[in-house]
């Protein structure tokens, strides 16, 4: 048992951070807006030179084999910076699917995004810019070029996520796989989107530390107020409880249990993102209600990821499956199924 | 306590009602932040309720009004919001301003100023915050010189609303030299006065409700000032207190926003988890509790009463029950709740809770942060040392 | 439209508020528990000389003759002072339940009191003291001398909270009514608890603001600290909405809306005074929590009545009823039946 | 990362599993607050485990430990909560003061205190308060004479956990004209000493939990002092830290005690109404956030990290958590909720959720209120300003 990252999983994490701390701040954002590009190029050029989208591909097709929790280091980063590109959909949930599938994944490690159209997601984000799609036809898994799609743009409060309707026709040709796939795939989704989530919720404490420290009001910096305090505080507890169940989530294999901890990643992570965005606008006041400061980036995407890959109703009616129907108890934090052979052991 | 409208109440609501249904325009108009075609709607409707005598209710006739009792303009209310008449663009002049001006102006700003204001002939911004002084107003840097008759403004104003497509503003300017809460009056200015720079700031939707004004040696007659030289901060703390108070939050407001939680709630209620429901029920129950408190509030004041640090606790509640039944709407909505509804072929209608929920984002901190109110409620209304 | 109370009411409300600062401090409370006497006699002599029992009683009966709304102002001054003795039960259900069953009311005004063992609550309290009891045999309603029921003893957390299971047997002499009593006596029961609710929470800010004001730590009093005054000032907006509600509810006459006012005055104080009680505690820390300080005897009271009188889980239930079937609306905040008419003669 | 327990780890859980399920005593012991007797025999379990050598397994062997890891440490907590075995008497020894002395004593110290902690021989109070120094610990005024190689002991202090019964208890005495965090010493003093009076203080429910002790010329070798003269502040905080982190409250009590809750909630899931069900979820998702993250910290620590700042993230989340788990339950129990069941003839077994409850109240209270503790968030782990 042993609950730390790896000097691997560290450095990895620091080095995509410092990454989009240089290519992806605020500033940024904006031009990339102004400019009416679906995504910044260049930025994206240096994360597939990086080898990010082959994050969770197997080594022997060309990409890093690495694992959820990497993945979910990655995507943390890029909640974080509320990175435009759609980087962790792409690598940590559509290209596991199509290397699951036997897919040949050149492409998609190179440059190219496949978008994933999960049957709990009602809309497809990023499909445009996507080199095909992953749809769902009942149980079937299809895999569609885009030209053979047809999407109606449905707008998102938050500008960088391009949603659309897809209207398409299955057919044998583009059919992948079936079931069992699209049941991973919402994992994967719901625990990279928990892990964007973490990013932005701690984004919103430190732009809110930074602005509260600065902000002078009644002689003193608004940072001295307890009030203030107790807004960053509350917000900072719920990100250092959510962050564990994200990791733990991740580095577990299926289970039952596991699958639980994925919903209840997803349920804590959204709370902890609701709190402290929340919380920033509040702090900054009429800035954080502003166009200009960047909180509102973080207000948008946690809005939207709070109910993309599951929402809370969804996830909290999974945590019941488990937690009303299983054997609980205070031997029960890691694998079940180890747990009980002990108790086969003790008897 | 008879909480039994009277027959003449009863008719007055007859009227209103009837009146309405008469006029209230059947299309929605554009809103009147991002165009001026969506300002001059709402200022021409204006001038239609001021046609019909139904402006501002309770101020007195001769200034535009009916000179009817608060218990007369709750009901108005309710039925300006029952009937989905459209937003009163006006609100900083007829709810802020114009009450405060009942109280502290001479007759001739009286005259000047309250027909206008009711007709929607000239419509007014408040200008309140600078860049150094939001929650914390007594830091306001703006100055007034004086020139003879006349007043030389200068200074930076932000966070104005309405201020891009007004015609008139009124804010806060201090005595050179002067600190704090003395040597401020409340001055009022034309937005398209020489020296007025109008800036629109965005809101994180990208609409410009708010602007930046600057303001370099605007000059306007001394008679534009609000009570006495240097008596600014009491007069604006009368209007402080009908910002967070009674005036610019009716109830009726959030009655008709908790029946439309109810209505989408009832129409969803099979598939949304079960927890929802008591969230909407809350939302009602808090809208409801509101009402009664400012009909309370409002046969006090009819009996002589004054309203004093309740403003606070007002606020406070308001804001906070228009933010948790907007975020249980966005609840009900689940995955579709981040869709604008704006464009054309959106898949769903999702209605205007979007846009409800960002607006109520800002109600815990706009008209003083609640932070602030929570001091003042616990200073002033339960004496805890400061 | 007047929702003001008259002067007399006032009047009456500041009578009784300070008949009971005077006899029943804390330090009388804990006297009464050390001498082990369920009542204060003298108080109690006191109480029934000023009338209260009678408040709700026909002056043709010997009674004032008063509402509910004087009903709700005395009883919240009970709350505020915690009161030990049954007051608040007797004259504010008992008595208007046998006054509308036509019983004789001399014993009831002249110091005897009578318990209610209304079906929603579980047990009935002060039945140990009282000469009589109203209890319920399906939709009847018996009047039951003490002496023929048998009382099994259940120890609530509130000290002063004496409550009974009674075991009897339903005879027709004994029998004073049928069904709709029940009704009109839970809507008192709730509403006269409410009332209590909210004086004993405006009581725990009370207690709070002066030791917060005294105590002193880090150099100045523990009220100067903005978390100690927001504690506070979040609670106190809690009673300043539930008290229109309770008088509301209370001045209303019987409809649908009343009585889903009235489970939403019960809602309300019980928020209210949860909330209270709570920062009291908070506020008073260790103190807060101890047996010496009067907290500890407004918290008791509040846990109980949140549960009597019908449970929070009850009363939503009530609200639910009107709420998700009734037509709502910004002119429906007072009487239903009114508001049908204005919506005939405008159509 | 590697969430699997290594075989030696499943092997120690089940020698533990074994050992409980061989000793546990069958019926609960009567408390250890209310008289001698169950404080007598809670500590005969003491013993029982130190004879077992499961008195404090991550104490070194010669101690009475076994040398063993964090991690072996909560797989015992969490069988031991599992076990339902006795609540542990000398908590104050064990798990606040026994890490600061083996930190911070002299190989003496160690030697002297440790071994007679771990075996139950001597159970020690806490003795932090003062009548004016609660949240404000540095307010402490009990004062420390020297005479040569004897301490002189003088003050008042209160809230005192176990004092009633115990045999010692360990506090800050401060050299006669020193102020706040300086001049400090954490001393060790027999509460049969001469010169002490312990005088129990009644928790609200009556039970006597607490004691305030009256020190008068107490007289103690100076070789009971921790850590060096004046340091005390450093090595109370030190013991802080254990108290609020990750020592004094093992998440297997909380995921017990969850567990327990969604039992009560499938019991009567049919009669709750449905806004219980997020309710008791969340509890049973807050108490295994709390193990995960402990995990996590003792994770750290076993690789030689340090505790910091986080132990108040800890205090605030798991007292929260237990309050809305007590809260909970009562809203469950309905109109029960307030019987104590302490009656013989009591109708209804609503089991100890109302004890719990009344526990749970101080949470947020002891162990430095949580204001302080958002308070050390806010400066010290964002660095806010003070």
């Amino acid at each position: 048992m042993d609950f730390r990252l790896s000097d691997e999983q560290q450095m990895l994490a620091e080095m995509v951070g410092q990454m989009l701390a240089e290519t992806c701040t605020g500033a940024d954002l904006r031009r990339l807006l102004d400019g009416g590009e679906p995504r910044d190029a260049a930025r994206w050029e240096q994360i597939v030179a990086l080898g990010l989208p082959g994050t969770m591909a197997p080594e022997t097709a060309g990409g890093s084999g690495l694992g959820a929790v990497e993945m979910a280091l990655i995507a943390t980063a890029c909640g974080y910076a509320a990175l435009p590109e759609p980087l962790v959909e792409h690598a940590g949930v559509a290209v596991p699917l199509l290397a699951a599938a036997g897919i040949d994944l050149g492409p998609a490690l190179s440059g190219s995004t496949v978008a994933v159209g999960h049957p709990v997601n009602p809309f497809v984000a990023d499909a445009d810019t996507a080199d095909a799609l992953l749809l769902a036809d009942r149980d079937a898994v299809h895999l569609v070029p885009r030209e053979q799609v047809t999407l109606v743009h449905q707008p998102s409060i938050d500008p960088f996520r391009r949603l659309f309707r897809v209207e398409w026709a299955a057919s044998p040709q583009t059919r992948i796989g079936v079931g069992a796939l699209w049941q991973e795939t919402l994992d994967r989704g719901a625990l990279s989107a928990a892990a964007q989530l973490l990013g932005l919720a701690q984004r919103s404490v430190d732009l809110s530390v930074a602005y509260a420290s600065d902000r002078q009001q009644f002689g003193k910096p608004i940072g001295s107020f307890q009030a203030v305090k107790h807004h960053l505080a509350n917000a900072q507890v719920k990100i250092e409880f959510a962050r564990p169940v994200i990791l733990a989530a991740a580095a577990m294999p299926p289970s039952p249990l596991a699958r639980a901890r994925i919903s209840h990643a997803k349920l804590a992570a959204t709370a902890a993102a609701e709190t402290a965005t929340h919380a920033a606008v509040q702090v900054h006041g009429a800035m954080g209600y502003s166009w200009e400061v960047d909180v509102h980036f973080l207000l948008k995407r946690s809005l939207a990821l709070a109910q993309a890959w599951g929402t809370p109703a969804f996830h909290r009616a999974r945590v019941a499956e488990h937690v009303l129907s299983a054997p609980l108890g205070a031997d029960r934090t890691f694998d079940a199924g180890q747990i009980e052979e002990i108790h086969r052991e003790a008897a | 306590m008879d909480l039994r409208y009277t027959p003449a109440e009863r008719a007055f609501r007859a009227e209103v009602r009837q009146w309405l249904s008469d006029h209230v325009p059947a299309e929605p108009f554009p809103d009147f932040d991002s165009s001026v075609e969506g300002f001059e709607a709402h200022r021409q409707w204006e001038r239609t309720l001021h046609a019909g005598g139904w402006g501002m209710v309770t101020w007195p006739v001769e200034y535009g009004g009916r000179g009817l009792d608060l218990i007369r303009w709750l009901i108005f209310e309710e039925e300006y919001y029952r009937a989905g008449a459209p937003l009163r663009v006006n609100q900083n002049g007829i709810f802020l301003l114009g009450p405060t001006l009942i109280d502290y102006g001479t007759p001739e700003q009286k005259a000047r100023f309250l027909p206008a204001m009711a007709a929607g002939d000239e419509i007014w911004a408040q200008a309140w915050s600078e860049p150094s002084a939001g929650s914390d107003l007594a830091g306001v840097r703006s100055t007034l010189g004086r020139d003879g008759d006349t007043y030389v403004l200068s200074g930076h104003k932000i966070w104005s609303s309405r201020a891009v497509h007004a015609d008139w503003a009124f804010g806060l300017f201090r005595e050179p030299g002067s600190e704090r809460h003395k040597g401020l009056s409340l001055v009022f200015f034309p937005l398209d006065a020489a020296g007025v720079t109008v800036q629109p700031i965005a809101r994180l939707d990208g609409k410009p409700v708010f602007a930046e004004l600057f303001l370099d040696e605007v000059r306007v007659p001394v008679a534009n000032r609000l009570g006495e030289e240097g008596q600014g901060w009491s007069v604006c703390m009368s209007t402080a207190g009908f910002e967070r108070g009674l005036m610019l939050r009716s109830p009726a407001r959030f009655q008709v926003a908790a029946a439309k939680l109810v209505e989408l709630y009832r129409g969803r209620a099979d598939s949304v988890e079960p927890e929802i429901r008591a969230r909407v029920l809350q939302a009602w129950m808090d809208a409801d509790a509101y009402a009664l408190s400012i009909y309370a509030t409002a046969s006090r004041l009819m009996a002589g009463g004054t309203i004093g640090p309740e403003t606070s606790t007002n606020k406070i509640f308001w804001s906070e029950l228009d933010l948790d039944l907007h975020k249980t709407a966005l609840a009900i909505l689940g995955a579709e709740a981040e869709l604008t509804g704006a464009a054309p072929d959106a898949s769903v209608d999702i209605g205007d809770w979007l846009d409800g929920y960002i607006f109520s984002l800002a109600g815990p901190i706009y008209a003083g942060a609640n932070e602030i109110q929570r001091n003042i409620i616990a200073e002033r209304m339960l004496g805890m040392p400061r």
